[in-house]
């Protein structure tokens, strides 16, 4: 079921540079929701910038009845979130789309991500852990960040940065590969850049490991009825607010 | 609410519960928005615009956000309109609601075909929509020279019992002209405005941001040109006339009407506020109560020009 | 700025050393804005649109807002030509300035006698309006049909030795159509987009905003039809374009470029931030810096279409 | 001299009902401002509401360097301006218009106002105190404001709510025209509801005293350069931005 829910902000910070973390209290979407999904965030209550903004969902904490969300400022709707304070109402649409297939046990898990992208793999791990073994990739430009909360829920974090400020200097998917070849990964869970996103897809087709990408895609209504996110999968045409963002990375074409 | 107020409306035998509509393309087949309201609360849904046979449409971004309005560049995708009878309009059927089907072809042929596969269906009106900016040997064409405009309309006419609405695209020098034409042809109801053609640009890969290049401009930015062109069509047909472009309120609806609508359509509103439907049906009522009017149909071209 | 770049562009002979203009109707006569600004950084100052005769406009109110844009219906008050040349062009020029006459006539004639008058004076240009939508026997017709335009056009020209920019109507169903026209009728340069028709009603009062109940559309709402529209002019004429529409900063700007506008024009931005024509002027040579390029007309029409 | 000045907001208060207070603070706009005059101001940096709204000067603090603004939330705009909070910033243009003609000594006068109109009255009332012998009318619908501010700049504060609930119970211009037949006003400044100046200029005309009223018109500039707000004065076009927002009542037609 998704709902459209005023959300009071419970905390709204600065992470990093121009990454934030925001907490929204949330009765409805939050018992519904769940890894991978995302939600659609009316960042102010006019009609400038007049489309929602679509957000991932980066923890669910049920206790608190809590959402997390990571956002990068990239253009006006996020610059304007990340000047809303503590105690103001955000509309939310949520919970969206298919989320990842987390029906998993006793495997060993390779969750990869890049950049923002990260957002979403904290609820992933939280739901693979401890039924699997998790394994997680992560790949900055410069300054990391969430890797202590992923450290909690996974046996191990890898990280690089192209800058070499921390970690592995160079490309995540570098590390990622090499531990392909020595080791033994079952199953794949990717979000990141769409360069990151090709690359893994060519290395999961490479060494024929199942491999589940989240996609982005600019979006009218993030509900499946402005047909705004059409791609094609496996030649037919699929909305990747509902039927994604999650897709199988062999059945999606990243060239375009 | 304890007074009556009366909200139907009566667009030229197609009667409604109320004059609240859902603009084409932007409400999937009405199932999308279940979660979030009882969408057969509103006056008709208006579908998907449908093609004969089955169409992937343009390749994405089909979506741009502008200042006050967004771009798309759908091009049309839609299971085609056998898929639609056999598994979407029965179910709306059933719950009771008026749908109406929208069409577009490539080939006044192919709108005729339509006409009569739909004429023998449960859908309660057709909208023809000669004006999708988006497909290339389509649309624009058609909606665009009076000429063909009346030659379309009145064989679709001729081989349909239902009625028939006719959406005008606002590309035009001279919407009235259009308008007399649509009419003259035996269009039982018009429909106004589709989208005007628009372009984005993003500066940093020098490339349009649309995969089409450009696209159909929507939502509170065309209000303006959309009120405009009501008022002056209104005062020159005499066919109802289904009014959009850019509704967001209550007051937009209200406005819409007065200039000479009557009935509206909410587009490019629903992805904004997916309840925004049923809310302007309550609102619609609580304004006519709030005000002592007792009927829609009074405020209908109630505008008072200098 | 250490790094020198090349900001001035050639509009077919009228050289300009920035391609940051006013638009027309939205500057006054320059002065206004002192307070503001150098005004003699600009590219060039494109001034109210001057009528043969002294004309008192449409009555007030003659300005609403509207989601991201602003509907104006001035009218065209103005001092006629002749106060312009004795009491603003000396004024401009002794500061150094590229003036650029937008003028509007009821006829063509009128048109050609106001090109002969300016002819004599300093004024560096002459921008025709032949798209105004207030003045209910001018504008719209002599903007709207192509043989009329071309007519217009070529009279005009050979009343005049100064470069003729013909500023077109956005409310045209083909704007291609009219470009060709006004190329074809020996016009130096194109001036691109005039105001959308629009109308705003007041639900209190059930009225419409404006006393002239409709009036021209500017500002950020109408910036993706400018885009489009510049965008295929400049694929089918081969005089330059002087791109407005919504520009309200420096990205806005770029984007007019990249689809093809040889200059741009700021009008409605004038009223939200009176400084904004210089601080593009600066802004514009910070983009080029940054960016590494040294001549702004690089960035015309560089926009790579799929 | 006109400028552009980013202001903070130093306090943004309800007064009553649908009226604020706001003190903005500025260097600049304030040393060049007098009575009657007003100001520009942009209520956020979005293009949404996209035009300035123009808003009379209420009280002019030097030794503080504040601007202080009533007004009363009717649209978005001003909607919007009451969420503003301490500290953030609003560009503001002005001082614009011509102001009040304060030039006058020992003269018995009437200051009229209704409404929110009466925000200005009180730079006005300070600019001829002391000078004059200062009579202040206020109309009011309900409930009263300004009032005790109004008391310390004029002999005297007369005051009618159409609703009875304070002071005479009707009209003020119902108070004004007796006074007038009684005593002996020489010149009058009003700011109101057009139909309040209307029935002033009327007065005014009847008793044969000259009268200055600011009026409002729809703006796009509030500079002079885009003749929205040109309105007839005397048979010559003038611009209530800049010739105005003060005439004298013989010369503007009130009719339209
Ligand atoms: C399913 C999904 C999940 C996402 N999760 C996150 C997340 O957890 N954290 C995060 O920082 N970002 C996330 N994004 C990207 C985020 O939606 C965009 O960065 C954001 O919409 C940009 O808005 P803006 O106003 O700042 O930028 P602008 O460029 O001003 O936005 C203009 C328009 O383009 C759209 N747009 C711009 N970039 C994107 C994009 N990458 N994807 C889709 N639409 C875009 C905007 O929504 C808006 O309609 C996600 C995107 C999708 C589709
Ligand atoms: C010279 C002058 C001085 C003013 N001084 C004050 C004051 O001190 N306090 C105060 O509360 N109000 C004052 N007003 C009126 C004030 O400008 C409007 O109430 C305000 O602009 C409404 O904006 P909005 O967005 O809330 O309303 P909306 O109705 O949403 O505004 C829509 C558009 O109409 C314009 N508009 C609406 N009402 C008026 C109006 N009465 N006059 C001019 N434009 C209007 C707005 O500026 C805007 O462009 C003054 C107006 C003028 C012309
Ligand atoms: C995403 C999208 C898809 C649309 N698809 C169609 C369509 O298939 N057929 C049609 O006649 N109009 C279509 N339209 C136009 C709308 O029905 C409507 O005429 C227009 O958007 C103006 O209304 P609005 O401003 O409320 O959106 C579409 C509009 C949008 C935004
Ligand atoms: C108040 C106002 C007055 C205008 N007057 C004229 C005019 O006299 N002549 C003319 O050619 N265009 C006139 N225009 C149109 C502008 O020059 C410009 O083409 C249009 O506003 C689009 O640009 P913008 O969105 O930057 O404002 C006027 C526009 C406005 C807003
Ligand atoms: S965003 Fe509308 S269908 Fe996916
Ligand atoms: S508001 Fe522009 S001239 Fe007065």
């Amino acid at each position: 079921m998704k709902y459209i829910e005023n959300c009071t902000v419970n905390k709204n910070e600065k992470i990093i540079d121009d990454i934030y973390r925001m907490e929204l209290k949330s009765n409805k979407i939050v018992k519904d929701s769940k890894a991978g999904q995302f939600l659609e965030i009316k960042v102010n209550n006019l009609n400038y910038p007049l489309l929602r903004r679509p957000i991932s969902i980066n923890e669910i904490n049920l206790d608190e009845n809590l959402l997390v969300i990571y956002y990068k400022t990239v253009g006006k709707g996020t610059k304007i979130l990340s000047q809303v304070k503590k105690g103001e109402k955000l509309s939310v649409v949520g919970p969206l789309g298919n989320g990842f297939d987390t029906s998993y046990e006793g495997l060993n898990i390779g969750i990869v991500g890049g950049g923002i992208g990260i957002a979403p793999l904290v609820e992933l791990a939280k739901s693979l852990y401890q039924k699997n073994n998790v394994n997680i990739y992560l790949g900055f430009n410069d300054k990391p960040y969430l890797i202590n909360r992923l450290n909690e829920l996974s046996n191990i974090v890898k990280v690089s940065t192209v800058s070499g400020s921390y970690g592995y200097k160079g490309f995540i998917t570098e590390v990622l590969e090499k531990d392909i070849k020595e080791g033994n990964l079952d199953l794949l869970y990717a979000c990141g850049p769409k360069g990151m996103l090709k690359k893994i897809k060519d290395i999961a087709k490479e060494f024929n490991i199942r491999c589940q990408v989240s996609l982005e895609e600019r979006m009218g209504c993030g509900i499946g009825a402005c047909l705004g996110c059409s791609i094609e999968v496996n030649g037919q045409m699929k909305k990747v607010c509902v039927d994604g963002p999650v897709f199988w990375s062999n059945e999606v074409n990243l060239d375009e | 609410m304890s007074k009556k107020v009366d909200t139907s409306v009566n667009l030229n035998g197609l009667i409604l519960k109320n004059p609240i509509m859902t603009a084409s393309g932007t409400f999937g087949f009405g199932k999308e928005y279940e979660d979030f309201m009882d969408i057969s609360k509103l006056g008709a849904v208006v579908v998907k615009g449908l093609t004969l046979k089955p169409k992937k449409g343009n390749k994405t971004p089909r979506i741009a956000e502008t200042p006050s309005g967004i771009l798309n560049s759908i091009g049309l995708e839609n299971p085609g309109v056998e898929h639609f009878i056999k598994e979407e309009l029965s179910y709306l059927k059933r719950k009771g609601m008026t749908v109406i089907a929208n069409i577009a072809g490539n080939t006044i042929e192919e709108y005729c075909e339509m006409a009569r596969i739909l004429n023998d269906t449960e859908c309660d009106a057709i909208e023809m929509n000669i004006s999708c900016p988006n497909v290339k040997k389509g649309g624009v064409a058609f909606g665009t020279d009076k000429d063909v405009v009346y030659k379309i309309t009145s064989e679709v006419k001729n081989n349909l019992d239902k009625p028939l609405i006719v959406k005008l695209s606002p590309n035009v020098t001279d919407i009235k002209e259009i308008a007399k034409s649509v009419e003259k042809g035996g269009a039982d109801c018009l429909s106004l405005i589709n989208t005007l053609i628009g372009m984005a640009v993003d500066i940093k890969t020098r490339r349009p941001i649309l995969k089409n290049n450009i696209g159909g401009l929507s939502g509170p930015a065309i209000k303006p040109v959309a009120l405009r062109m009501v008022w002056q069509v209104s005062n020159t047909v005499n066919i109802p006339i289904i009014g959009m472009g850019g509704i967001t309120s209550i007051e937009d609806v209200i406005e819409f009407l007065l200039v000479g609508a009557n009935a509206v359509a909410i587009g490019t509103g629903n992805f904004i506020n997916p309840a925004i439907n049923s809310e302007l049906v309550d609102k619609l009522e609580e304004y006519l109560i709030d005000n002592n009017i007792s009927n829609v149909n009074e405020l209908v071209g109630k505008i008072e020009p200098y």
